[in-house]
């Protein structure tokens, strides 16, 4: 380990807070050489990227405060080093990528000039810049390079960016690549690319890969070793197939059992009344069609799942049913009633009926209200449940119907971790009894386990409370895993739909196809599987 | 980087509130400011009960006396002014005045121009030209002259004052505000109240304001400053407050003519703008930081740095 | 670019109507320009011949439908009291002022980048505290008190300057200083918490990991993200000294605008006080657009 | 407004554009220059520094003092003049001499060989003109008011030979010939702004904002005055007026204030010909009642303001007027302050049923004269120190208007109005008339016996003349007590010491360059 290229040796690192000292790493060791590729795994909260920022001297001292520990590099402790030092390695010897390359690419210069400013701050003539950053944006596969380099990073997609991002950090041809979740933000085909091109390059300059991630299907795909993280510290490493199939510590089995698409597949009831139908929506934003002739029909107790990646569609159309968008033309039928014709005092009687459950619970919940405020505000605003002790007693009832207690309604949604927000948005559309649950990428922005939990739980309300749901969703393992019915959006229109059954086992539009082919399997076998198979296709 | 949320020990509210005291208090500046703003508070409620007699006692044959001479009692610590008064006892006085002009016109400026800013924001687009285009004409409607009409038509007072310079300052609140709503009105917890069914009233109210409100008390704790030196602007080119009314803004133009002979006369109550302007700006500076999440850190580590 | 300037134009006539009409009629509420322009003793007889020469002795409204048909015409009527086109009188003052403003502007936001951009990365330094303490005790001073002040020092016990006036570069050092405090109080406040909120983003973070240095930092990757809201309050701030600066007017006898507009209000000028509006309104709208302008210029966001 | 106009204000438009551009390059290369300033001035140059600019250099304007003090005696003369700091009287200046013809007519020998600045020659023509522009319906000249009630015919008996016909007859016509500034024929019937004069000086040049400059005349009439140059410059703010002659800047800085004026050296105090007073409004209750009007002038310490508000030197007033004025009252006391007196002359007012207790406002205008704020303050301290309900309203130029000139506000409440008043032209016929005749724009006073004494002092002429304004001076100080009359006001002016030169009354409303001289 000590003749490793770069080795983290017990680091721990503690933050400051107002709280008092959280131990945000103890203990951490970690090393890898020139054409390795190291994963570290861990959830939310794991303090699986501070020992990374550690590295690249990007860790904000204060509140962050190294406590013990040393970072060897070519042998030489970084910890010791004078930033000057440092900030010469910074991008030359080892260089870093993020996981939202939109925000990490700065939005006022062009990505051409920011790429060439990692030669030029290393001191390489601004001419050789210029030429190698043509260079390097044709070998990450950005089209004409010499239109690429004077556009900004906006006008970028997501996955270019990643590849700017890329390019960028290899400018230099480091001898280690850090990438801090650098497929999280992007659509799984696009995942699959990105995560194809860095294998590529990594054999190309024989560098060595830190992979920081919370996804065992990247895991799978490109690591040989991994590092399993949990609070603050290691519970477990080795090679990755050791790990995956016999994994030692309860946490990474648990991790392991929560990995989405392993369960039985849903099969719709037949002859269930129609609750909603959708017809012909359209809707058109200045030259972007986001919606084009979509129908869609949802029975009493059915859940069905549109998948899609972004910019399908798929928000549009929940949102166009909700009347939170005014969908241009076509007609949304509840119970029979046009949606998209009623008034406003109409629909107030309908928004009872249908409730929404968003992506982020942090944001949809409102930071200043508490959850008995927010469960409540329902009954507040449909004049339901007058009676204060009754409501208190809901409230109590609901907390616990999502698995939260009652003492929990008087706290505030910050004080809750996000699979707990994610409950008491539950519960705040199980207030209002509604009929038909919209869930907008409800569960995309939780950890592995907390999502299993949440779609157990929406599973159980479904079956115990005959409500329905209409279930976006990009994750596939996710769909397969809660609905019966699958829609497949792309660009604004349905291209296919089917049981889920049907969907999984036999897609029929290449587009389908290609989206389950791009998706990451957690089983390292079965995903080395299907790398050959795709490459042979 | 990982989210460290799930690490920290859900902390109740009580836990929430003391730290921020104890935080003040770390920072010296900060806690220093705090305690000067009180006692100004204290001196404009109880000063003019308590000294409104002395402050106002004149007495013409011992006009302008100099400063720490106690010869003529504690009053005059701070030297006489031009109709023999006491200073010390006339600044005391004068906060309440002062506080006056300056918090009202916050008050009203806010409260009308974080309304119309709501409605703009919030309300179609052209509700929302309407008002915008009602801020810019406030904008280039010269303050001297809305000064002047209003002082001509209903009479200098100090609830006359307000009104002239909380009119000037209204346009500042409603485009922050209405900047604020458009993003605001944005978030998910907003269109999930929509989604539920609640009215534009509930939504604007119970939703979007509690949002803004800290970004608008930054910018009153700012603005109070602007105002007490407008109107001592105002009074300067003799269209603000006038005996015998008395704010410190007036006070220091009133000294003006003696600034060379006898400098304690403006240099006392210019003293106390800038000290209670410095105060609230450096208090709101630690509240910025203090209430935001994202840099509450600064603080955190520079306490914990301290000792 | 040209349909937000186009669209911007619109909106602006339409305030700047709105504007000719409430001050027109609000400063006619004000009183009888007569009983000020002639002496106290003046005959009734001599006040009504004034009201006549000067057409206000019409009922308002036609006064009004006047004005406004000259107004059309470019004709912005003649001064109550100077007995000139008022728009001559105006634009005069204007030529002070606008260099004044100018040039304080500049020096401003210099200053106050630099300052408040070098504190914000020093934040709660020493250097930290002393630019804002300064800068606050500066914004916060009476400014006719620090300009009498300066005068004392600098012209009368120093005799380094003159003490008022326009003819020499000399001249114009104390007026700019004065009028220079309150914006850059401001500025250098909010370019350092603007700055201070930038620095903590993402690609802060990509630059260090980059190995760029520290400066280059602050001012080529930072300060560009940082100017959009700094750009709105230079430009409230402009707009602020473009209506001139009365109090420094004042009392460096600065033949500028603002001093214009305070004698024109108070002695019931209605044409040049119409006339200056107009004219800083306008000013203030070509600012405005340059502001525009600007803001794409440092973000490509917006412009595309 | 024709095309052509149009044109031609576009143009103006252009090169006022052009202007804005020129100053900032101006101020941007010298910045970069930075050359000291160099004032290009001979030694028998003069800077003088006012406290507000002029709107108008018009000489039918001459009357307003801040442009009298530019224009009269200096650009423009008079025929009279009326020698305000000695007792010479009413002096020749354009006029050599003139008779009073009986029935109204005045004949006025014009001085020849005198020429205007444009080298027109001064006759009688020019004389008769100026009268014309004075009442001319196209301008509101201000000296017309001196005319009011007067109808004048002018006949020109040779070049150098005027009639004049006043209806009704108007004994002190040549005095007032004094007030009226003598302009060519070829004058045009609207508001000039190059002026031309018979006077010693011509203006060479009127930056609006910065400066008027004045020059010698080389082909002047009389004697030749010591100062070849004078610019007039403006600055509102009364301690940088006197700072710049302290750092040699300015020459003259007239009126600063007493707080500045410290240098014996430099520093001149002499009554300015001002007087402040508070004018009562007899129609509202209280101020009706004679014990009242009493008390309120028994109330106040007038000694107390001198030499601590006020400027020591400031003398205590007993008639509108300076005691310069034909027919004051050298007998008149002023009402001693006595507090314990005014109390029992309001109890006594209560008594009767008159209501003391009514609020009364002291109303006064910022800016009107030095600490005229402290002197509100101070004077509504003292009325309630023996029981009047006052309280102090300041109000600015416009609306003190309102308060002080009738028509008086409807439903106003007892109002005193502290006012300044200056009369230095030697009659109280300009003062009196409008203070206290019951027909008086600012007169709060409704006495037949005042009303007929004015009329006939108006009328009267020399001595006669002299001892009725005496004894209206004595009525409404003492019988009917009118107003109460405050202070007669002394002026502070800043000379250099390299000038020969001690300002005076007159220094108020004219500023002769000729009187000045260099040591």
């Amino acid at each position: 380990m000590a003749d490793a290229l770069l080795s983290v040796q017990n680091l721990s690192v503690d933050f400051h807070t107002v709280r008092g000292t959280v131990h945000a790493v103890r203990n951490v060791s970690w090393s890898i050489n020139r054409g390795e590729t190291l994963a570290v795994l861990g959830e939310s909260g794991s303090g699986k990227s501070v020992s990374a920022s550690a590295v690249m001297n990007i860790l904000d001292i204060p509140p962050a405060q190294i406590v013990g520990g040393e970072i060897l590099f070519e042998g030489k402790n970084l910890l010791a080093m004078s930033n000057e030092q440092r900030r010469a390695i910074n991008g030359k010897r080892i260089a870093m990528i993020f996981q939202d390359p939109l925000s990490h690419l700065n939005p006022v210069y062009p990505v051409g000039w920011q790429i060439s400013e990692m030669m030029t701050a290393h001191g390489r003539p601004a001419d050789e810049a210029r030429a190698r950053t043509l260079e390097l944006l044709g070998r990450v596969g950005i089209p004409e390079p010499e239109n690429a380099v004077r556009k900004y990073p906006h006008q970028f997609s997501g996955g270019q960016r990643q590849r700017l991002m890329i390019a960028m950090a290899l400018a230099l041809k480091p001898d280690i690549l850090i990438a801090d979740e650098p497929t999280t933000a992007l659509d799984v085909t696009i995942q699959a690319d990105v995560l194809a091109l860095l294998k590529e390059l990594q054999a190309e300059t024989g560098m060595g890969l830190v992979l920081i991630t919370h996804d065992l299907g990247v895991v799978a795909e490109i690591a040989d070793r991994v590092v399993v993280m949990s609070n603050g510290e290691i519970v477990e490493q080795g090679s990755v197939r050791d790990v995956y199939h016999a994994p030692q510590h309860p946490y990474t089995q648990k991790l392991i059992a929560a990995a989405p698409g392993k369960g039985d597949i849903r099969i719709l009831a037949p002859d269930l009344p129609v609750l909603l139908e959708a017809r012909k929506l359209c809707k058109v934003y200045g030259r972007f069609t986001a919606l084009q002739d979509v129908s869609i029909t949802l029975a009493r107790g059915q859940s069905l799942a549109v998948v899609g990646e972004s910019g399908s569609g798929k928000s549009t159309l929940a949102r166009s049913i909700l009347r939170l968008e005014e969908a241009d033309s076509g007609e949304a039928f509840w119970k029979g009633q046009d949606l998209l014709k009623m008034s406003h005092r109409e629909l107030l009687g309908v928004r009872r009926q249908i409730q929404m459950v968003f992506q982020d619970p942090t944001q949809s919940l409102n930071p200043r209200m508490s959850v008995y405020q927010l469960i409540s505000e329902g009954w507040d605003i449909h004049n339901l449940v007058p009676d204060r002790a009754q409501r208190q007693q809901r409230v109590r009832e609901l907390l616990e119907q999502v698995g939260l207690s009652a003492e929990h309604a008087t706290r505030y949604p910050h004080q809750f971790s996000g699979g707990q927000r994610q409950r008491i948005a539950i519960a705040r559309a199980l207030a209002l009894e509604p009929e038909l649950i919209i869930c907008d990428e409800a569960v995309s922005a939780l950890d592995v386990s907390i999502q299993a939990q949440v779609i157990a739980l929406l599973d159980d309300l479904r079956q115990r409370l005959g409500i329905s749901f209409l279930f976006i969703a990009h994750d596939l393992g996710v769909v397969r895993d809660f609905a019966d019915t699958v829609i497949v959006m792309k660009s604004g229109e349905i291209v296919e739909r089917g049981p889920t059954e049907q969907i999984f086992s036999a897609p029929s539009h290449p587009y389908t196809q290609r989206l389950l082919a791009a998706a990451l399997d957690p089983d390292p076998d079965v995903q080395a599987k299907r790398r050959i198979a795709l490459a042979q296709a | 980087m990982s989210d460290l949320s799930t690490v920290t020990p859900a902390p109740s509210e009580k836990q929430r509130t003391w730290p921020l005291v104890s935080m003040l208090w770390r920072d010296k500046l900060a806690f220093v400011s705090a305690l000067v703003l009180v006692v100004i508070v204290l001196f404009a409620i109880f000063g003019p009960m308590l000294l409104g007699d002395l402050a106002t006692s004149q007495n013409l044959r011992g006009r302008n006396s100099p400063p720490f001479d106690l010869a003529r009692g504690w009053a005059f610590i701070l030297g006489g002014d031009s109709l023999g008064r006491p200073m010390l006892a006339r600044l005391i006085v004068a906060a309440r005045s002062t506080m006056l002009v300056a918090a009202g016109t916050v008050a009203v400026a806010m409260i009308v121009g974080a309304t119309l800013g709501l409605l703009a924001g919030y309300l179609g687009k052209h509700v929302s030209q309407a008002i915008m285009r009602l801020a810019d004409v406030i904008m280039s409607f010269p303050s001297l002259l809305i000064a002047v009409i209003v002082l001509y038509v209903l009479g200098p007072s100090i609830p006359n004052m307000i009104l002239v310079l909380a009119i000037t300052r209204i346009p500042i609140y409603l485009r922050t505000t209405r900047a604020e709503v458009l993003e605001v009105r944005q978030r998910m917890f907003v269109q999930a109240a929509v989604v539920m069914g609640a009215s534009n009233g509930r939504i604007i109210l119970r939703h979007i304001l509690p949002v803004v409100a800290p970004t608008l008390v930054t910018i009153a704790t700012l603005d109070f400053a602007f105002v007490m030196l407008a109107e001592s602007s105002l009074s300067f080119l003799g269209i603000g407050i006038q005996p015998p009314d008395i704010t410190w803004g007036l006070m220091v133009s009133q000294g003006r003519p003696y600034l060379t002979t006898a400098w304690w006369l403006a240099f006392w109550p210019g003293l106390l703008i800038v000290i209670t302007t410095l105060s609230l700006n450096l208090l709101s500076n630690w509240m910025r930081v203090a209430l935001d999440p994202a840099q509450r850190w600064r603080l955190e580590a520079r306490s914990t740095a301290n000792g | 670019m040209t349909k937000l300037i186009s669209q911007r134009a619109i909106a602006s006539l339409l305030s700047l109507l709105g504007l000719l009409v409430l001050v027109f009629f609000l400063s006619r509420l004000t009183g009888d320009p007569a009983a000020l322009f002639l002496p106290i003793d003046a005959t009734e007889e001599m006040k009504a011949q004034f009201r006549a020469i000067n057409g206000l002795d019409l009922p308002l409204i036609e006064q009004f439908g006047r004005y406004v048909w000259d107004f059309i015409h470019l004709d912005f009527g003649e001064s109550l009291r100077k007995a000139r086109p008022a728009i001559d009188v105006v634009l005069e003052a204007y030529a002070w002022t606008f260099p004044l403003a100018l040039i304080t502007m500049a020096l401003v936001i210099v200053a106050s980048i630099v300052l408040g951009a070098l504190a914000a990365f020093n934040v709660g330094g020493f250097f930290d505290r002393l630019v804002s303490i300064v800068s606050l005790i500066g914004a916060s001073a009476p400014d006719f008190w620090i300009a009498i002040v300066a005068i004392v020092i600098f012209s009368i016990n120093l005799a380094w300057l003159p003490t008022s006036g326009v003819g020499t570069p000399w001249h114009w050092i104390m007026p700019i200083g004065v009028l220079f405090i309150r914006p850059f109080g401001l500025i250098v406040q909010v370019v350092r918490g603007s700055m201070l909120a930038a620095l903590t983003a993402p690609y802060v973070k990509t630059a260090r990991a980059k190995g760029v240095r520290n400066l280059p930092i602050i001012f080529v990757h930072t300060l560009r993200n940082a100017m959009l809201p700094v750009i709105t309050v230079i430009g409230d701030q402009a707009a602020a000294m473009l209506n001139g600066a009365v109090i420094v007017e004042t009392i460096f006898g600065f033949p500028g605008i603002g001093k214009l507009m305070i004698d024109s209000i108070l002695q019931r000028d209605f044409n040049v006080v119409l006339a200056a509006i107009m004219v800083t309104a306008i000013a203030i709208f070509l600012m405005n657009i340059l502001i525009d302008i600007a803001y794409g210029l440092l973000d490509p966001r917006i412009r595309h | 407004m024709s095309a052509q106009q149009r044109c031609s204000r576009l143009v103006t438009l252009q090169r006022e554009v052009e202007l804005i551009f020129k100053h900032v390059l101006v101020a941007a290369l010298l910045a970069s220059t930075a050359v000291a300033p160099a004032m290009a001035q001979s030694d028998t140059d003069i800077t003088v520094v006012l406290s507000e600019e002029l709107d108008l250099v018009e000489p039918c304007m001459a009357t307003r003092s801040n442009i009298g003090r530019v224009i009269m005696q200096n650009i423009s003369e008079t025929l009279t003049e009326l020698d305000v700091r000695g007792d010479t009287g009413l002096m020749p200046r354009l006029a050599e001499s003139w008779e009073d013809k009986g029935d109204g007519t005045w004949q006025f020998k014009l001085r020849e060989g005198v020429t205007f600045s444009d080298g027109s020659t001064f006759d009688a023509a020019d004389v008769k003109h100026s009268f014309d522009r004075v009442f001319s319906e196209e301008m509101t000249c201000e000296s017309a008011r001196y005319f009011a009630d007067t109808e004048l015919t002018f006949n020109v008996v040779d070049d150098h030979t005027i009639d004049v016909k006043a209806e009704p007859a108007q004994p002190i016509l040549p005095l007032l010939m004094s007030l009226v500034t003598i302009v060519p024929s070829e004058t045009p019937m609207e508001f000039v702004r190059d002026p031309i004069g018979t006077g010693p000086y011509v203006m060479s040049d009127w930056t609006a904002g910065q400066q008027i400059v004045l020059t010698r005349r080389d082909d002047y009439w009389g004697e030749a005055p010591a100062v070849t140059s004078a610019t007039y410059l403006f600055r509102s703010e009364p301690a940088v007026r006197a700072a710049m002659v302290e750092t040699g800047e300015a020459d003259i800085a007239p009126q600063i204030t007493e707080v500045e004026a410290t240098n014996p050296a430099t520093d001149f105090t002499y009554p300015n010909s001002e007087t402040v007073y508070l004018r009562i409004d007899q129609t509202v209750e209280p101020m009706g009642d004679l014990r009242v009007r009493k008390a309120l002038n028994a109330a106040i310490d007038r000694e107390a303001f001198i030499g601590t508000v006020l400027a020591a030197g400031t003398e205590l007033a007993t008639a509108m007027v300076p005691p310069t004025t034909l027919g004051w009252n050298p007998d008149l006391e002023p009402h001693p302050y006595d507090p314990e007196q005014a109390k029992a002359w309001l109890a006594e007012a209560e008594a009767d049923g008159v209501n003391v207790k009514a609020p009364v406002e002291v109303i006064a205008r910022t800016e009107n004269f030095p600490h005229v704020t402290e002197v509100g303050e101070a004077l509504v301290q003292m009325l309630n120190e023996v029981g009047f309900n006052a309280s102090l309203r300041m109000v600015e130029v416009a609306e003190h208007e309102q308060y002080y000139s009738k028509p008086y506000p409807e439903g106003r409440p007892a109002q005193l109005v502290v006012a300044q008043h200056d009369n230095s032209r030697g009659d109280p016929v300009f003062s009196m008339y409008f203070k206290y005749h019951s027909e008086g724009t600012q007169s709060g006073v409704n006495d037949p016996k005042a009303d007929e004494l004015i009329e006939k002092a108006t009328a009267a002429t020399d001595a006669e003349r002299a001892a009725l304004w005496s004894e209206l001076f004595a009525y409404v100080h003492d019988e009917i007590v009118a107003d109460a009359l405050l202070f007669h006001m002394v002026g502070h002016s800043r000379v250099s010491e390299r000038l020969d030169f001690t300002p005076t009354i007159a220094t108020n409303q004219q500023l002769q360059l000729a009187g000045i001289g260099f040591k």
